[in-house]
């Protein structure tokens, strides 16, 4: 970034007289515009859609198919409405509280972007701290939440943002210390760093490097979900027990812009898993002499990768599993992830004691795991099409015969 | 070991003597009546007593009978031990039904007395919590009542709409 | 919990939460079952001509076949049905000058049609009932006096009333009745 | 209702000056996501424990029961349907033992095997609903909507058969009112070979998870003496252990004539009696459910399906108390008969009345989420407990 606008000042791109500190801010903001509106926003939208379409097949239904080719602009046609709606605001609530949670939220999802390494060269700032930067800026968004758990004045937005704060702040140290392996087997906390210290191949990514390594991802991943307020840990909105939680009282633009830093935070969840686990935007092809096809070919593959693992998985893990209770939540943050990931902990350190270059064939052997897994895995799947005989074939039959499923 | 009707009014008519009713009706719908002074300890014993062990009232509900003046409270017991059944009968006095209590012996008529209490107006004595459960606090008189008016509105709200059918 | 139930548990959670993914997952290449309300069916078909013989839709009445005797009327519960009809010597026979129904007070049960003689009376499969004022769900079925329908001894022999005659007969005859055993 | 006799005494204890705390008082309901119905708790909680809930009913009284003394014995019928409109069928069925029992009329063969079939998919159609809203109340929502897409093909068979598919309105008093379609034995048939295999998926996608199992074992245990003092009825009653069932124990219609069997809770993942009993007797009685229906339809006789009764029904004066076995459990009808047109008095005890009274002795001291695993464990119907 700095390196643009210095060049831009250089080659007489702004003004001569306006100081530099000017163009950097207005390079950053003309810059942030555009990752925000062009970038984070869609994301979060087009997740909307993406999960209503997936929920909808898994429920066996169609989802939203009017707005546009497939539903796809069922997300503009949301966003609109929300804008349109009227912004109510309780008159017995905390009104500047109120009227800024939702903003403190945003801060905190979309600070989270300035650390994202989309390729080699994009990224907005390659922080020496980055990793750190990022689950720091993500805490805001527990910030944002309990205030507008507290100036909801509804009591169940308050248990709402209570369950959301002990619940984030707790699976922070989780996510915390399973984040410090990675850091330790880098030595860096730099984005680019980390993942310039993977290869493409997955056997030589983070999470096969080691089994504490594999480990250290699943319990930053669960502990992910549970500060994304993601099911199974969607306990501050359990629209089940707290009607709706936090956003109990939010109507219109408000009540959207929590949505979308929901949504969009699964986007930053797979972004840092891709970072630190899954060898980041790393492609096998050097194509030294043409970055222009070099950098859009990392995006695709980190963007991809992020999708899958963020979105998709968590869309998926969403609308299979219930909710944990509130205490079972906790038990499981400090009775199983804590303990786990300090095991981790130690044992990556022993681990690099002991092999100092690692060892390759722990790559492949667990990589190889990860793969007969998820050979089994879609074998078990494949069982349950049979079993139910709902094949595509076998479900064009229609036990009733009435013409009603016409298929 | 499961008693049939006779069996059941001779052994309570053994412990309580003259104040069991004759026995009206056979089989599960079996029934005697008793005096509403008495009906607790009458409950009691079917309920403690190793031969009866009456230790489920499956129903209690009330009928009004403006007719003989009295509104009858019946209970249902049914013994999940022994797998038989009784019916008892309690006839209160319709311009001041009173009736004692049984939801001591058995948690469900708590409930049960209640809504007799909320639509047909029977007081229980002892009961812990005799409020009405099913009609508002305020509502004015008992609904299942056989000469009981619906009022025309309710806090101004109307209790029937016309009929668009009138010619 | 010593450390066996640790793992067990931990065991447990994962193999039941992969499989309950499993499940999830073979549904996403499964055919979704949604019908589509509103629109049209394959081959432009409505929905409601899907819909069983039996079902019990929004009332009708085919005046052309109604005999007048009230059965409906008196076999309603919630009196959603009024008929006005009077003998009248110079048009020869019943004159019914109202046929009533008070749709948004009808709970679709099916009394009415089931003593009816002909078939007069009876659901239809349209469902879409919805208006904009309670009157408007008022149906009116009498527009002008209309002399009611005699069942002749001969059988009908009129072609415009035979169809219609046909068809109320068979709804009566889905009803079971105790006299007829019928076949499957 | 209103508020009065829920004025919650709110002790502040100071413990020497220090931080004063108080007792929180939430009102869930009556417009609440998971209250199933009308229905309103008011919860008395300490952060998210609480320490009581206590029903508060009424908001679905639609007096019934008074409706029964104004209109005819046939034109009660279609009312029965409106007392749990989840489990319609089995109100028709009770209602017209009641009439049948008061006016000594016998049911064809025929008849009988009708109310048997229609009768146990409205039970496997409202225990789709019971285990598919109490996924979506722990939080899952796609066990509901399959449970929902199956029930749907059930109201399809209901509505070929009877022309409704939620107030079916089939029963008769004295039989049924449609004889089963041509061609419907086949379709049921064919539904259940697609049904059975789906419970097992639906046991593979939410009933042992270990989420769901671990909200719901040994939560709300009630004992067999409890669940029998408070007279909980049907699966709850079964959920705690008492091998109760009035289709088996005290057989009407046909259930003497086929075979089947009585799930109970056996605490197997818990305590006995726990909501995860209460859920999985469920589960277990849909294939028993399966069962009765393929011998029934194996079994039916032919001839008439309705026995001859007048239309102007004038059952002589008495008392009677019938008791079916419905989706909720044992149903109890006291009906009165003066010997008129219309009946002198009817009183419906139903399971979900007598489990709610129970609510406020369960709840002490759970988790505020667990209040709504609770309510979807007894299987509430705002309907049934209000009439």
């Amino acid at each position: 970034m700095q390196e643009f606008v210095d060049g831009l000042i250089a080659s007489g791109g702004v003004p001569a007289g306006v100081p530099a500190w000017v163009a950097y801010l207005g390079a950053m903001l003309v810059f942030g515009g555009v990752v925000v509106f062009g970038f984070v926003l869609p994301i979060a939208g087009v997740t909307t859609w993406v999960e209503r379409r997936i929920m909808a097949r898994i429920h066996s239904r169609i989802g939203p198919n009017r707005t546009g080719p497939a539903g796809f602009l069922q997300w503009l046609a949301d966003g609109i409405k929300n804008m349109l709606k009227e912004d109510i605001i309780p008159t017995a609530s905390d009104a500047p509280l109120f009227k800024m949670a939702p903003y403190v939220v945003m801060v905190g999802f979309v600070g989270a972007f300035v650390a994202i390494p989309f390729a080699g060269p994009l990224i907005i700032s390659d922080m020496n701290v980055g990793i750190v930067y990022v689950t720091s800026v993500t805490a805001l968004v527990v910030v944002g939440i309990l205030m507008a758990g507290w100036a909801s004045n509804n009591k169940w937005s308050l248990l709402g943002g209570i369950r959301s704060a002990a619940q984030i702040v707790s699976y922070e140290i989780p996510a915390g210390l399973s984040i410090f392996p990675i850091v330790m087997l880098t030595g860096s906390l730099s984005m680019q760093t980390i993942i310039g210290h993977q290869g493409w191949a997955p056997w030589d990514w983070h999470v096969f490097d080691n089994p504490f390594a594999t480990v250290a991802f699943l319990v930053f991943y669960v502990s992910a979900l549970a500060e994304g307020n993601r099911t199974p840990f969607d306990l501050p909105e359990a629209d089940s027990e707290l009607v709706a939680g936090f956003a109990t009282e939010y109507s219109g633009m408000r009540n959207l812009l929590f949505f979308m830093a929901e949504w969009g935070n699964l986007y930053v969840i797979g972004a840092i898993v891709t970072t630190l686990f899954l060898g980041g935007w790393q492609i096998p092809w050097a194509l030294a002499d043409a970055p222009v096809l070099r950098t859009v070919l990392q995006f695709t593959t980190f963007f991809l990768k992020a999708y899958f693992v963020g979105v998709l998985v968590a869309i998926w893990i969403r609308w299979t599993l219930p909710r944990v209770r509130v205490d079972q939540m906790m038990t499981m943050c400090w009775k199983y992830l804590v303990p786990i990931a300090f095991v981790n902990l130690i044992g990556t350190a022993v681990w690099m004691v002991v092999f100092p270059h690692g060892v390759p064939l722990v790559h492949y052997v667990l990589a190889g795991a990860a793969g007969i897994l998820t050979l089994g895995f879609l074998r078990r799947v494949r069982y349950h099409i049979k079993r139910a005989k709902l094949t595509r074939k076998h479900l064009s039959f229609n036990p009733l015969s009435t013409a009603r499923v016409p298929l | 070991m499961a008693l049939d009707a006779a069996a059941i009014h001779t052994a309570l008519r053994a412990r309580f003597g003259e104040i069991i009713g004759d026995v009206a009706g056979t089989g599960t719908n079996a029934s005697a009546s008793v005096p509403p002074d008495r009906i607790h300890e009458v409950c009691a014993f079917a309920k403690t007593d190793p031969a009866l062990g009456f230790d489920c009232l499956s129903n209690l509900s009330g009928v009004d009978y403006p007719k003989k003046s009295a509104i009858q409270v019946v209970y249902h017991l049914f013994s999940y031990k022994h797998r038989h059944h009784f019916v008892l009968k309690v006839d209160a006095v319709r311009d001041d039904p009173v009736v004692q209590t049984v939801s001591d012996l058995w948690s469900t008529a708590d409930w049960n007395e209640r809504e007799v209490f909320d639509l047909l107006g029977v007081r229980f004595s002892g009961h812990a919590d005799l409020r009405r459960i099913l009609m508002p606090e305020d509502w004015p008189g008992h609904p299942l009542r056989k000469d009981f008016v619906e009022p025309e509105e309710y806090h101004g709200i109307p209790t029937s709409r016309e009929s668009l059918l009138k010619a | 919990m010593g450390l066996g139930g640790y793992l067990r548990n931990l065991k447990e959670a994962v193999a039941t939460i992969a499989d309950g993914l499993a499940v999830t997952a073979s549904h996403l290449v499964r055919k979704p079952y949604t019908v589509e309300y509103p629109d049209r069916l394959e081959g432009d078909v409505r929905i409601q001509d899907t819909l069983p013989f039996r079902y019990r839709g929004i009332l009708e009445v085919d005046l052309e076949i109604c005999t007048g005797c009230l059965a409906c009327e008196r076999a309603c519960p919630i009196d959603c049905i009024v008929i006005d009809a009077a003998k009248d010597k110079a048009a020869g026979g019943l004159v019914m000058t109202r046929f009533d129904i008070d749709m948004g007070k009808c709970m679709y049960c099916g009394l009415c049609s089931e003593p009816c003689p002909t078939g007069a009376i009876h659901h239809t499969p349209e469902f879409e009932g919805a208006d904009y004022s309670l009157e408007s769900l008022v149906r009116r079925f009498v527009k002008a006096p209309a002399i009611a329908y005699k069942p002749k001894k001969a059988g009908e022999t009129d072609p415009e009333i035979l169809p219609v005659l046909e068809r109320g007969m068979r709804y009566v005859g889905e009803f079971a009745s105790p006299d007829a055993p019928e076949k499957e | 209702m209103g508020l009065s006799g829920f004025e919650v005494s709110i002790e502040r204890p100071t413990n020497g000056g220090g931080l004063a705390t108080e007792d929180m008082t939430l009102s869930m309901g009556p417009q609440h996501p998971s209250t199933h119905g009308v229905l309103r708790f008011v919860v008395r909680a300490d952060g998210e424990v609480m320490k009581e809930a206590i029903p508060d009913i009424g908001y679905l009284h639609r007096s019934i029961e008074k409706i029964a003394e104004k209109v005819g014995w046939h034109g009660f019928i279609p009312y029965t349907d409106r007392v749990d409109y989840v489990a319609a069928m089995f109100c028709n069925h009770a209602w017209g033992m009641a009439a049948e029992k008061l006016g000594g009329i016998e049911v064809p063969k025929r008849g009988e095997y009708c109310r048997v079939i229609a009768d146990e998919f409205c039970r496997i159609m409202s225990h789709l609903i019971s285990v598919g809203s109490m996924a979506m109340d722990i939080g899952a929502f796609t066990p509901f909507n399959h449970a929902i897409r199956e029930r749907e093909y059930i109201n399809d068979l209901m509505e070929e058969l009877c022309g409704a598919r939620l107030t079916f309105h089939y029963m008769r008093i004295g039989g049924v009112g449609w004889d089963l379609p041509p061609g419907w034995s086949e379709k049921a048939v064919a539904f259940l070979d697609r049904f059975e295999p789906l419970i097992d998926e639906f046991d593979d996608l939410i009933s042992f998870n270990k989420i769901f199992t671990e909200r719901l074992v040994n939560v709300a245990v009630i004992t067999p003496e409890e669940a029998i003092d408070y007279n909980l009825v049907g699966p709850n009653l079964r959920g705690s252990g008492v091998k109760y069932d009035v289709r088996k124990d005290e057989p009407y219609s046909i259930y003497r004539d086929v075979e089947f069997d009585v799930p109970v809770g056996r605490g197997e993942l818990g305590t006995l009696g726990d909501c995860f009993d209460r859920y999985i007797v469920r589960m277990r009685e849909m294939r028993e459910s399966c069962r009765i229906i393929r011998q029934c339809l194996k079994q039916i006789p032919d001839g008439p399906v309705i026995a001859k009764v007048p239309r102007n029904f004038k059952p002589p004066a008495g008392d009677t108390y019938v008791r079916v076995e419905s989706a909720r459990g044992d149903q109890g009808w006291y009906v009165v008969s003066d010997g008129t047109a219309f009946p002198y008095r009817c009183r419906i005890r139903t399971g979900s009345f007598t489990a709610i009274s129970m609510i406020q002795k369960v709840s002490r001291n759970l988790m505020l989420a667990d209040l709504i695993a609770v309510i979807a464990s007894f299987d509430l119907v705002a309907p049934e407990i209000d009439r």
